[in-house]
């Protein structure tokens, strides 16, 4: 892989390759890698989705999954990040969110990508349409405010 | 002049995905007031904005050539 | 991939290849996949490992894979695991345990990888000797016997 | 007879990996005992031990044919 080409924390409307973002986190200095792939499921609560449509402020999404690379590394020294979100138009069983972690010991690979998950999911400007079998529906969580913390 | 973003529910309110606006001095609670007032369909209660990409409180001010953006609750992941 | 050759619990000499693992267990029900490298690396305590050599007690090894994945679909129903080991010799970042599971929601994936890993390195048959510049260690932990719980 | 498997350490003491001794009855106890008795060189007290690839307590009787492992604290991950 062309470490030039790879940029760490991006929002894109191609298909992820989860192979390359373990691949640029793994060093001599890590013993355990984490990676979580977000999935487009096909079922939720009885409803059928045909699809998912993801929308980005991308500059400022990029930007926040940056933010979150330099918490991680702060949190839990020794660790290296990658974060991406896919947008347009996703199929179930599509990857719509890749976050690849390494550290030097395994509590902190799997602690620290569990924040990244949580963190884009509370800060990261990038909305989810559901397409069901009877409708449309923008998800958000209304309980919480980004940026209130 | 300043440049408003919309996104998701908002943006298929709006029918656009950003404008600019006449804008000469004031606060993001003045910007929401006017977006709400335009967009009535949308409910603003849950949105935070975000001045050059950043979120800010209500009480910020907005200056000529910012980029204000409308963030409903995210939903990425 | 052929699914037909793919052996979801498996202790092998080839290296791995993490991708294969998380397209094993991605399907339609799941929302989250999370995968775990455990990596080979270079310094531990000041210490210079030059590389590592795994031996394992293949068949009961094997079985124990598929026990741990069993007991993850029990506690984490709708969980879909594979998890494979390397055995032989192994340099510096190379990937010696992989395990993927997903799951309809990605608290379970996490937990149930992070179980996997840590029932691994309580009952599996398998050991790690240290090749470190200045001689050699197998690796055990002292205070855990397997079986005892 | 049965067939004993070394592993680590042991195999290294042994200088095998596996063997086949006579037995006619005993315990899980009795062979640690022998293993015990002609490896000196290696330290039995973590060791546990499996019977047909599943682990068993040193009250565990051992048949003529059965495969007996000696597993040392695994290191495995």
């Amino acid at each position: 892989m062309d470490a030039q080409l790879m940029k760490p924390f991006e929002v894109t409307n191609e298909p992820l390759e989860p192979a390359r973002y373990m691949e640029y986190v793994t060093h001599s200095e890590a013993g355990a890698v984490t990676l979580f792939a977000g999935t487009v499921r096909e079922w939720t609560n009885g409803k059928r989705t045909m699809y998912l449509e993801y929308e980005a402020y991308v500059p400022m999404a990029e930007k926040k999954l940056a933010e979150i690379g330099v918490e991680i590394k702060q949190k839990w020294p020794g660790s290296r990040v990658a974060i991406v979100h896919r947008i347009g138009a996703l199929s179930i069983s599509d990857i719509a969110v890749v976050i690849a972690v390494s550290s030097p010991h395994r509590k902190a690979a799997y602690e620290a990508n569990e924040y990244a998950i949580e963190q884009i999911k509370k800060v990261v400007p990038i909305w989810k349409k559901e397409m069901w079998e009877d409708g449309e529906e923008w998800i958000g969580d209304q309980s919480y405010k980004p940026g209130s913390e | 002049m300043i440049h408003l973003h919309y996104f998701a529910g908002l943006k298929e309110v709006a029918g656009k995905a950003s404008e600019d606006i006449q804008w000469t001095d004031g606060t993001v609670e003045d910007i929401v007031k006017w977006a709400a007032d335009t967009y009535r369909a949308f409910d603003f209660s849950a949105v935070q904005v975000a001045v050059n990409e950043e979120y800010v409180l209500e009480t910020e001010s907005v200056k000529p050539g910012d980029h204000v953006a409308f963030i409903p609750p995210v939903s990425g992941g």
